[in-house]
């Protein structure tokens, strides 16, 4: 059992965990504003697949410089397309087009 | 040929200035630029015995100069561009609201006051004018060049447009948002007219009648009465009473005939064909507008009505 | 000058060593691009559920919550297998790490079977977004939006599992004809790189599928 | 980590890479970054001339007010044929897979690139991709511009959209394959010395080019699929009366489209700040600057999509935003053309060919540039959005700018491509036309734009006709100057006299092979010991070659 299967061994009953806690909380009443934190545990998840299966830091620095390059292009697509539909003004449609005169 | 655009609205005449504006910052980097252009290339050409000597390497002052020149000029047109967007996003209050209705590839404009017109539209000089616009099929774009305002018209959602015409004429009407086969046909002319004469031209175009008549028109006109009349060769279900009550569908279930159903039975008749009936219906999607099926859908709602539940 | 380049090293790179962290690399690049391909379909969620909120929930409320949440129990336990046959192949033992791909990919196998019936079931609901739509009224279109997210997201996910798991059985076909060695692994790790990437990505749509609707 | 030096190559394998086997395998099958190069070459003129008799045929439709096509429906068709595969299948890949699938290695003192079969499979990619856009093109084509908006394309359209949206799909691949190759090369099989800023500015062009590349194009396959999706089940994703948002549609799809508008002009730029200093004998003057700003542009180009929505329903806040970094991303290419204005002061100047195309495209491109102010500048843009002023400025960036460069690095590097010298004094006269006829076709557009002539138009009012047939009549001198190029290059490949290997004295790696280079490119790896434009100051006598 070296330290490197220790290492992944361990890792796995945390995600493992992670899993479970993220599924508990879902059948806690979360308001609607505070749906979001139901993502964190999975982000937790990931970071810890990164980091011990995919040799995040053990690997090529050039894989880092990667990886966080795709991380913040996801931020600019995510974080700059949901400022338009989170500001816009939309005129809710009225049942009927405008009433005939009559 | 004419090389110039009359302006005919408030908002014209501000976005003219800013379009000057960036005309002279556009035509002086173009002189700047082809000005040393031109001068090098004839002063330091290959076999020119001019002195070259004294190379400034240090071209770090050169760079931080131009860039925030650039910076700064940017930054105001930007200031300038935004503060007239804002005022075309403000319509006043009191503005004369129009509907608009853009359908693949017609304008139909209607006036609060019932009065309709097609690839038209007949405005008051010197007023605020508010266009509620949405679309039936695609995205459209009601552009009036001389108004300098355009809006796209997006299906199924309201947009508003305002301008404030200020000199009376005919002005071109165009669709700026390719909208599919004839969306160079999608023209049209606006009218700025006197006051005195907008409301003489109100009142002699009268006013529509009730959605459920229009309807019945509609009825004959798009040819649901050959089959449905009860009459015709081909075998229809009869629409009258239908609306409301359930309808057995030949997959079996039941629907209950609501507007979505008979909307979009119009729209995509072979999805829920009625049991013991053929698919054989022509669909209508792309013939038939929106304010056409709400009228179609009116008229075979009073169907029900006449007859005792 | 080494004039014995180990076997495996094309004649543009030094040494070996050079042509794996630079195979890494690559891999590690287009894993970045697939960030970028799912991340759109993450803004489509965000739309949709930004404009239809009640509809979007309620269809989440139709998924089938325990099949979602054993696939989750089960990639990740695949990625925690396929790392320890990478261990096992750094210390040069191929008869093990043969194993870890064979069961990496019956694991595979299981998430797609499990994939496959959860589909059956919701088509047999009615839940496909196109034709007869088992949500009607008011909320149908946002519940059509989340079940054609739905079907877009896990079928995009499924086939790139399908690629992962054809990967990993090629690992362990080529193991087994003695190709890897202690100092010569690099495909495994880069399709160990590939995998662990697909977890991700469902680990990351677990919660956006299934939870989110239904607190 | 630069490469370490290798076995050296063998006398017997110092053949030309054109001549080490004949036989349409070897071309076919080649993993050879030259040979795929010229594949790449001969599948981009084609496309590039099938493109431009579509563009021809809308030159000849707009003489007359009433549209000289009889139905709207073919000409709406030939339109989008012409945005689509200019678009995709020429401008996209133009210079990057071309010149820098040729030179990258070359200029990095490489042997290849770093996955030689994926770039194989790239120009299959491509071509699988192309045929399948053509055929659907050709069997009928679509009606929905190269924009491919929904609601029109997913529920109204009637053309074959999904078949062009699968050949765009699998193109994007080819895209992906080439900008990953690029990167990995750059970082890992510089020659030894060669460090960041001893690059030539094409090599850091192409990087900034390859980081859109990969980072946008995934997003641009996702849209189509979300698009096939849509079209296929009519779900509602974009369609609003089943609940979705035809702006995702639009937000998606520029968020590649504006990004691969920069993937278009940096290699450009970087052709440009290579041949300038070459001409004018002198080193680039503020290479640091000229390099960061290539790579500004391709960050910041991620920024600004939504300009192309400020008129179509897009939030007040979210546009006022955008506006501002639209403006930001300007700032690079400015600095890009007083930095070649700089290179040209009291340099050496010399104008051939090359240089001609270059100095054409340092005008069009600032003249294209400053008329996206137009569009960058919110109340502007209310006006001038989807006109014909819209239709000026992007084909004076792209075809002013982006065609010039091409046809630059081409005769700039043809003699190291095919061993051949182009004649030289058609080749000026070819460029001269070629500007001329250009501002001919596409100034007049900027008035009709101005007047509100809108694009994509089948017929138009009567008052917008002469400056439309000013713009016909230019497009002929344009088309006459393109063909030119085709048959002096192509004569010149077979009754050509040989070229040296440096014919220019250009000071670069890839002048230190014989031209045309051998398969292995560099007999033994160069080491380098200086930038890249160490030309001596022009003022000193030595300078004069």
């Amino acid at each position: 059992m070296t330290r490197q299967h220790r290492g992944n061994l361990i890792c796995w009953l945390a995600l493992v965990a992670l899993g479970l806690l993220e599924f508990g909380m879902s059948f806690a009443p979360l308001p609607h504003g505070l749906r979001p934190l139901l993502l964190v545990p999975a982000i937790v998840m990931a970071v810890l697949v990164a980091l011990a299966y995919m040799r995040l830091l053990s690997g090529p620095e050039l894989g880092r410089g990667f990886a966080i390059a795709g991380l913040f292009w996801l931020a600019i697509l995510l974080g700059l397309s949901i400022m338009d539909p989170l500001t816009r003004a939309v005129y809710a449609v009225p049942p009927m087009p405008p009433p005939a005169s009559k | 040929m004419k090389l110039w655009l009359p302006a005919a609205a408030t908002s014209a005449i501000r976005i003219d200035g800013l379009l000057i504006g960036l005309l002279a910052v556009s035509f002086a980097v173009l002189a700047l630029v082809f000005g040393l252009m031109l001068l090098y290339v004839v002063r330091y050409r290959h076999n020119s015995p001019i002195d070259r000597g004294a190379l400034s390497e240090r071209s770090f002052r050169f760079e931080i100069s131009w860039t925030t020149a650039t910076l700064l000029i940017f930054f105001g047109l930007f200031i300038w561009g935004s503060r007239i967007y804002v005022q075309l996003f403000q319509p006043p209050a009191d503005a004369l609201k129009v509907y608009v209705v853009a359908k693949q590839w017609m304008w139909k404009v209607e006036h609060a006051g019932g009065q309709r017109e097609i690839n038209a539209l007949h405005v008051p000089v010197d007023t605020p004018v508010e266009l509620i616009m949405t679309s039936q099929d695609v995205i459209h774009d009601f552009f009036v060049p001389a108004f300098r305002v355009k809006r796209d018209v997006l299906p199924d959602q309201y947009e508003t447009l305002w301008f404030r015409a200020d000199r009376l004429g005919t002005y071109h009407l165009f669709c700026a948002q390719f909208c599919g086969t004839s969306h160079s046909g999608m023209i049209g002319d606006v009218v700025v007219m006197p006051a005195k004469a907008y409301a003489d031209w109100l009142t002699t175009n009268g006013a529509g009648d009730t959605l459920a008549d229009q309807g019945k028109l509609l009825f004959t006109r798009y040819g649901c009465a050959g089959c449905h009349g009860g009459h015709g060769t081909v075998r229809a279900p009869s629409l009258d009473g239908v609306y409301g009550s359930p309808v057995p569908l030949s997959n079996g279930t039941t629907i209950i005939a609501d507007d979505q159903y008979i909307m979009d039975s119009i729209l995509q008749p072979r999805r829920d064909v009625v049991a013991s009936f053929e698919p054989v219906m022509p669909s209508f999607s792309g013939v038939i507008g929106q304010d056409d099926l709400v009228r179609l859908v009116a008229y075979i709602r009073s169907l029900a009505a006449e007859k005792p539940q | 000058m080494s004039d014995e380049i180990a076997p495996h090293v094309h004649f543009q790179y030094a040494d070996a060593r050079h042509q794996s962290d630079t195979a890494l690399a690559g891999m590690w690049l287009f894993l970045a691009s697939e960030v970028l391909f799912f991340g759109g379909l993450i803004v489509a969620w965000m739309f949709c559920r930004h404009w239809q909120p009640d509809g979007f929930d309620a269809g989440a409320r139709e998924t089938v919550l325990w099949i979602g949440t054993i696939n989750l129990i089960l990639l990740v336990t695949s990625s925690f297998v396929y790392s320890t046959g990478v261990a096992f192949i750094e210390a040069g033992d191929v008869r093990r790490l043969v194993q870890c791909c064979l069961i990496t990919a019956c694991i595979g196998v299981l998430f797609l079977g499990l994939k496959f019936l959860e589909w059956y079931l919701d088509l047999s609901e009615h839940l496909f977004p196109a034709g007869p739509f088992k949500i009607t009224g008011g909320e149908a279109g946002g519940a059509r939006l989340f079940w054609s997210f739905y079907f877009v997201a896990t079928g995009l996910h499924a086939v790139h599992m399908i690629v992962g798991i054809a990967l990993v059985g090629w690992v362990a076909w080529q193991a087994r004809h003695r190709t890897y060695s202690a100092n010569w692994y690099t495909p495994v790790e880069a399709v160990g790189l590939y995998w662990s990437f697909v977890d991700i990505v469902w680990i990351v749509l677990y919660p956006v599928i299934y939870l989110v609707g239904r607190t | 980590m630069s490469q370490t030096m290798q076995a050296p190559v063998l006398p017997q394998q110092m053949t030309s890479y054109l001549t080490d086997g004949t036989s349409l395998r070897s071309w076919l099958l080649t993993t050879d970054h030259k040979r795929i190069a010229v594949l790449y070459m001969l599948s981009i003129t084609a496309f590039f001339f099938l493109g431009g008799s579509a563009a021809a045929l809308i030159r000849y439709n707009l003489l007359v007010p009433e549209g000289a096509i009889q139905s709207a429906e073919t000409y709406n068709r030939l339109f989008t044929m012409h945005g689509v595969i200019m678009v995709w299948f020429f401008l996209v890949p133009a210079v990057p897979v071309t010149l820098g699938n040729f030179i990258v290695p070359l200029m990095l003192g490489a042997r290849d690139l770093a996955f030689p079969k994926i770039n194989l499979l790239s120009w299959y990619l491509f071509m699988i991709g192309g045929v399948c856009a053509l055929y659907a093109l050709f069997a009928g084509g679509v009606d929905t511009g190269w924009t491919f908006y929904a609601p029109l394309s997913s529920n109204y359209a009637q053309g074959h959209v999904v078949a062009v949206v699968a050949g765009i799909f699998i193109s994007g691949f080819s895209t992906i394959a080439t900008g990953l190759n690029f990167i990995i090369t750059i970082h890992r099989l510089r020659a030894p010395g060669l460090t960041w800023y001893r690059l030539p500015v094409f090599i850091w062009s192409l990087y900034a080019t390859s980081v859109i590349f990969v980072l946008a194009t995934p997003v641009l396959a996702i849209t189509l699929l979300l698009l096939t999706f849509e079209r296929l089940f009519h779900v509602g994703v974009f369609d609003p009366r089943l609940g979705g948002d035809p702006l995702l549609f639009q937000h998606l799809f520029w968020f590649y489209s504006h990004p691969a508008v920069y993937i278009m002009i940096l290699p450009g730029l970087g052709v440009v700040s290579e041949i300038v200093p070459v001409f004018s004998r002198k080193q680039l003057f503020g290479y640091k600057f000229v390099v960061w700003s290539s790579i500004a542009i391709a960050v910041i180009g991620f920024f600004v999509w939504g300009h192309h929505m400020f008129v179509s329903g897009q939030s007040l806040f979210a546009s006022i935003a955008f506006s501002l970094l639209s403006f930001l991303v300007a700032v690079p290419s400015a600095i890009k053309v007083f930095n070649w204005l700089g290179t040209l002061h009291k340099g050496r100047i010399r104008f051939d060919a090359p240089m001609i195309y270059a100095l054409g495209f340092i005008g069009l491109f600032t003249t294209g540039g400053l008329t996206g102010l137009f569009l960058a500048a919110l109340a502007a843009d209310v006006h001038l959005h989807d006109t014909y002023f819209v239709i000026a400025h992007f084909h004076y960036i792209m075809v002013g700018g982006m065609v010039s460069a091409y046809f630059a690095a081409l005769h700039y590097w043809w003699p190291k491509i095919s061993g051949r010298r182009y004649p030289e004094m058609i080749a000026r006269a070819s460029a001269l036309l070629m500007f001329l006829g250009f501002n001919l076709t596409f100034f007049p557009q900027f008035i009709l734009g101005y007047l509100g002539m809108p694009r994509r138009y089948h017929a138009y009012p009567p008052e917008f006709q002469v400056l439309n047939v000013l713009s016909s009549a230019g497009a002929t001198i344009l088309a006459a100057a393109y063909l030119m190029p085709l048959f002096y290059l192509t004569y010149s490949v077979f009754r050509g006299p040989r070229a040296p290997a440096n014919p220019w004295a250009a000071i670069g790696l890839e002048w230190q092979t014989p031209s045309p280079p051998f398969t292995k490119n560099f007999a033994v790896t160069p080491i380098v010991t200086e930038g890249p434009y160490a030309y001596p100051d022009p003022g000193s006598d030595l300078a004069d070659v």
